[in-house]
């Protein structure tokens, strides 16, 4: 025991503790904050591009593959930056239509180029989950009379979830990971917080720690994951 | 107008070839990590399938570490620790001299363990694809493990796979802009750079968006040409 | 003999990339003076500003000249020469921004920018933010000027020269400087691998070797019209 | 060893084991429940269906069989709209079905169909697949839904099952889920599509003595099978499909001893050996 | 309506009917290439496999039946050692497949197999599809396995089809190259599980003809299959499984007039109708 408490201070350096830890918090709530709006967002942005996608109209076809080759396509990094120190530029405008409030806040428009990235992947997720249902599910709807709204939420969702579930989780740690890029506009996740830590202290020690929360961030991931992947799939279990 | 035309321009006012340049360097770093990146995926895929519990574990664990350090991390870990590393390697052996380790090889190293992370995961689901019967009938021609996994596996493996190596690929391509903290200079580094000498910056990040838009396209276009090579044997005669 | 000089080269007017590859700046130029005084031949490496003590420590060049403020922390990591020019920070805002003091109390529930990783940035922080203001750091000044200039900050806490080159080159004028903030000149100075004693001592004497020839005196008036020193 | 080979249909069809003239078929003036003129149906350039005519009155059963890629398929994924014809017309309950979608939609509701590959719903169960439909399309309410599920899933024998998943059912099991789940929507017309082929023989029987209970009960039924047990003993038209087109319309005892055309022959001649 | 339904196997088996006695049968002398004693295999907790004594001489065409779920598969996979066993003992060409990997791989060379859904590798042709093992275990040379690879091709009626992949060949046509896939390894014992489950009957024939071919050539087979056609005229010998048990084990003819078993009873009369 005594071993442990001896060690403890030179694993966490107590100056570094005080100093940092309640920030490095702070910027770890930042982190679930961001990404689990972000996602949410992007779910259901991502649905109604899958949507588009598969629509009989030309043009929203054509519209949704432009939107998701243009948010997969170029970095974050710059979406964001073009989202925010572009939208500034019309200032006037969003203060004509009082939405100025909006694109001034970084959270927000961290928020905003965040969803709209993720949607852009996450359906392209969903598109392949939905290629991989047997269209012999789709026809049992329509043979039970079945409207199209029923199908897609009673039988189709369930079932794709279940798919995609893998994917979605490495997209998740990609966005954990991305947040870092929201510092680019003064909004500050774990990442953001422990390099502004490491520029004044020069400690490496302050990156294990983001190391370490990010691992456990990852591992609780990966665990809940799983978990819902089996509650699932428990039909397929004899 | 001309005048934004200008700073895009070759030469002596213009940021053109700098861009160039930073995209051929993020062009070259990605595709370095390429030929490492899969293939190691792929053996940590099979790792984790493997029946010996100690190959099962160092590629559970492989995968979340690699997948969920920050690459940013990755990188310093590669490029400083190494030469950390070596250099206290060969103080012990009494040579008192720096060692430089090589930026681009430090790049390329971090990235190629990022790349095999996260494609581990994409092969492991491509594998649960292939029907088990393949295996079987591989095993009961009395295929070899190697011809197996070559003639028979992967091939098919690729199909499935493809989607999922195409979305890290446009990835990595994004991601390499980290390399700048290691004094790389890749098409986000001159973007920047190109930003503070000129005060533009919507003008240059625009531009950055539309070389990596490009530069996806232009994969885009190779990899669904492997997914139709490697699905040829679906199109109906 | 080559001397590896390492630089952010985001900092205009001290170190900025021009299009034709190179650097320019008052960094640069003084570095350059410095190198024909020590009779070496000056390589420039531009680096991150955030990865720019750990590549000095890995020895990806041997001495930063990159307005780098001297500072305990930076000190305990890196051996510092004598100081090559000394600044003090500045405030500015909007221009129909109604305040008029440099007073912490006075920027209370207001928005604060300032370039992480800096002086300004540290500074902003512990003294505006503890105040009561809310600070916003960016990665670089630039993106600080530009929201000062949109209405997202209050005002911008900047080294002086810096500040006063942004607001130059701006061509529509949006704001004005509120002043010096006082009891904030800091030295800038060299830094060098800790220990790397003779590196240290060799720049010492070269840069009062220009002092003394008056080349350091001569770029200092090209750039600010006055010696900075 | 070079002895002719014998396999599944191993008896030629003799008149004395005719089954016994079935009692219950429709009058010659019933109305048609389905009526088809002038059907033609293509894939891309492949003609799958060629003119195509044919009444089916209420109480009908018809076996479609023939050649595999006659198109049989095809015509029964028609009659539901699970395909849509190019020319021709399609009539079902009196209803245009090749008109608009939202006005065939309420008569497809009395269409019910049970697939070769049953399309169960893996993810519910028994129950859940059964009641579905009638909670959502007939609106009934839960407890009625349910009743009527137990109702017919114990009529074919699955009352026990309620809450297993599709997957911890066996071949058989399945297909009689899928038949209940269609007779749970009360349809006046059920298409069967092979509801036998992924079967073994024992479970073949479980699946035809639900389908003979159901003919009794007087649903109008089409059936595309390659048992020629069950034609004989169920049915009571035969169609004979090859490439496209219907080249024999009768009844199954007509079908079997005499069929008129040369293709039906060599047909009957392979499957008989 | 009420007539008992017939199907599949509409036909009691009747003296008359029973096919000329199979000339080929092995010598009571020959050597056994299959050797079984005391196998048992567990999956989990549930018991497959109990007790099962087998001898298989060279040249026997055996049949394997039993109702679903009885460990016909499991048994013909233990011998191919795609399923190992906890108990028990199984020699086959003289060689332990319950001991080391590396010393039953030789010998598993000489066993092929022919899977009840083919398992052809769907990105190689038909071609590639039967040279891939000759040249990689065997050693062949590019030419030697392609001429082999004809040759049995042409044996199946395939030659027609060499450069097609499996996904443009219809379902009797893709058994029919996994069969030849099996023979271009020369095997001495070919084991087929199911072999024409999948398929309609026009196809069957097709597969069964190809198999009638085979046995006369003197290859030992084992094939579990319900198409009791089949048994009738090819076996030699059938062997009747249920629950994990071999509880039939004797010639055709005595099988499906005098079974012993009560279980075997009422599996030959549920499918005998
Ligand atoms: N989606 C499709 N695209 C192109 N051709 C098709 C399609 N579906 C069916 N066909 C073709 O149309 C023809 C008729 O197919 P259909 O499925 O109706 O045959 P079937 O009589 O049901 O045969 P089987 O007994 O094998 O099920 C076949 O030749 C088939 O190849
Ligand atoms: N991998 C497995 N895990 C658990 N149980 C299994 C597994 N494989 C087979 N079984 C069980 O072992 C028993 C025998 O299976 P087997 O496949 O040998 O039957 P079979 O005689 O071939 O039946 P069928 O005619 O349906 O193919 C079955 O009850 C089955 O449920
Ligand atoms: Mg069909
Ligand atoms: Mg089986």
């Amino acid at each position: 025991m005594e071993s442990v408490t001896s060690l403890l201070p030179r694993l966490l350096d107590p100056a570094l503790l005080e100093t940092y830890g309640a920030r490095m918090l702070g910027g770890f709530w930042i982190t679930l904050k961001l990404v689990a709006l972000s996602f949410a967002l992007g779910w259901l942005l991502g649905w109604l591009l899958v949507l588009g996608r598969l629509s009989r109209h030309r043009l929203v076809r054509g519209l949704s593959r432009g939107y998701v080759y243009f948010f997969r396509g170029s970095p974050l990094l710059a979406q964001l930056f073009l989202l925010y120190y572009g939208m500034s530029a019309f200032r006037g405008f969003w203060q004509a239509i009082d939405l100025w409030w909006f694109f001034r806040d970084p959270w927000w428009c961290a928020l905003l180029a965040f969803s709209l990235n993720t949607a852009a992947y996450q359906a392209e997720i969903f598109r392949g989950s939905l290629l991989a249902i047997p269209a012999g599910q789709k026809e049992a709807c329509r043979a039970l009379g079945l409207g199209p709204a029923q199908s897609f939420l009673r039988v189709i969702l369930p079932q794709s979830m279940r798919i995609a579930i893998g994917p979605l989780g490495n997209e998740m740690i990609l966005l954990v990971k991305a947040s870092a890029i929201a510092s680019l506009v003064t909004v500050y996740d774990v990442m953001g917080v422990t390099k502004l830590a490491y520029s004044r202290t020069f400690d490496f020690e302050i990156y294990l720690w983001a190391a370490a929360l990010y691992l456990l961030i990852v591992e609780v991931l990966r665990r809940t994951l799983r978990i819902m992947e089996g509650r699932l799939s428990r039909h397929l279990g004899r | 107008m001309l005048d934004l035309l200008q700073l895009l321009s070759w030469g002596e006012s213009g940021w053109g070839d700098a861009l160039l340049a930073g995209t051929l360097v993020t062009i070259l770093l990605a595709l370095c990590c390429v030929p490492f990146g899969f293939p190691l995926g792929l053996l940590v895929a099979l790792g984790s399938q493997s029946r010996h519990a100690a190959a099962r574990l160092s590629a559970t664990v492989f995968s979340t570490v690699f997948r969920g350090l920050p690459e940013l991390l990755t990188l310093f870990l590669v490029y400083y620790g190494s030469q950390i590393a070596a250099e206290r390697l060969m103080r012990h052996f009494g040579y008192e001299g720096g060692i430089v380790v090589n930026a681009f090889v430090a790049g390329v190293v971090a990235f190629s363990l990022v790349l095999a992370a996260f494609s581990s995961e994409v092969w492991l689901g491509a594998f649960k694809a292939i029907p088990a019967g393949q295996g079987e009938a591989a095993r009961a021609l009395g295929l070899s493990r190697w011809t197996t996994l070559r003639r028979v596996t992967f091939p098919q493996l690729m199909r499935v796979a493809l989607p999922g190596l195409t979305n890290n690929w446009l990835t990595l391509l994004k991601d390499t802009s980290l390399v700048s903290t290691i004094s790389l200079a890749d098409i986000m580094r001159q973007t920047s750079q190109a930003v503070t000498a000129t005060r533009e910056p919507v003008l240059f990040y625009s531009a950055a968006c539309v070389l990596y838009l490009i530069l996806s396209a232009a994969s885009g276009l190779l990899f669904s040409r492997a997914e139709h090579h490697f699905s040829r044997h679906l199109h109906r005669a | 003999e080559t001397l590896r000089v390492g630089l952010e080269a985001a900092y205009p007017p001290f170190s900025a990339p021009s299009a034709k590859g190179g650097y320019v700046g008052f960094d640069i130029d003084i570095a350059n003076a410095l190198c024909r005084q020590m009779q070496v031949e000056c390589q420039f490496v531009a680096q991150d500003w955030d990865g720019i003590i750990p590549a000095l420590m890995a020895r990806k060049f041997d001495a930063i000249i990159s307005s780098m403020a001297v500072t305990k922390e930076r000190a305990e990591q890196v051996d510092f020469t004598g100081r090559y020019y000394r600044t003090s920070m500045s405030v500015a805002v909007p221009r129909d921004a109604e305040a008029g003091s440099l007073d912490a109390a006075a920027f209370k529930g207001k928005v604060v920018g300032a370039q992480s990783s800096s002086t300004p940035g540290m500074y902003a922080e512990d003294v505006y933010g503890k105040a009561g203001a809310e600070v916003r750091l960016y990665p670089t000044a630039d993106e600080a000027g530009s929201d000062l200039a949109s209405g997202r900050l209050d005002a911008l806490v900047h080294d002086k020269y810096p500040l006063i080159e942004w607001m130059r080159k701006r061509s529509h004028d949006c704001c004005r400087l509120l002043g010096d903030l006082p009891g904030t000149m800091d030295d800038i100075a060299i830094a060098v691998r800790k220990g790397d004693d003779a590196l240290r001592t060799r720049l010492d004497e070269a840069i009062l070797a220009i002092r003394a020839d008056g080349s350091y005196q001569r770029i200092s008036q090209r750039y600010f019209g006055l010696d900075i020193y | 060893m070079n002895a002719p080979l014998q396999h599944r249909y191993l008896q030629h069809p003799r008149a004395e084991d005719a089954p016994a003239v079935i009692d219950t078929l429709p009058a010659e003036d019933a109305p048609a429940v389905i009526d088809i003129r002038g059907l033609n149906k293509w894939y891309g350039d492949y003609h799958a269906l060629r003119d195509i005519d044919l009444r089916v009155r209420q109480g009908d059963r018809v076996v479609l069989c023939g050649p595999s890629g006659s198109g049989k398929s095809s015509l029964i994924r028609c009659i539901n709209r699970l395909e849509e014809a190019q020319y021709g017309r399609i009539e079902v309950l009196g209803a245009d079905l090749m008109g608009a979608a939202s006005q065939a939609a309420p008569v497809l509701r009395d269409v019910g169909m049970v697939f070769q590959h049953f399309n169960l719903f893996p993810h519910l169960t028994v129950m859940d697949n059964c009641t579905l439909a009638p909670l959502s399309v007939r609106g009934l309410r839960r407890r009625e839904a349910q009743e009527r599920a137990c109702h017919f899933l114990d009529k074919v024998g699955m009352r026990a099952h309620l809450h297993k998943y599709p997957a911890q059912l066996s071949g058989g099991q399945q297909q009689r889920v899928a038949i209940a789940r269609a007779l749970c929507m009360e349809p006046k017309i059920i298409l069967f599509d092979e509801p036998t082929a992924a079967l073994d023989p024992e479970m073949v029987k479980e699946v035809l003595d639900v389908m003979v209970q159901l003919a009794d009960s007087g649903v109008t039924m089409l059936c595309v099978t390659h048992e020629m047990g069950f034609a004989r003993q169920v049915a009571g038209r035969v169609l004979f499909l090859d490439e496209g087109r219907i080249v024999e319309d009768g009844d199954p005892a007509a079908f079997f001893t005499r069929p008129r055309s040369d293709r039906a022959r060599a047909f009957l001649r392979q499957i008989l050996a």
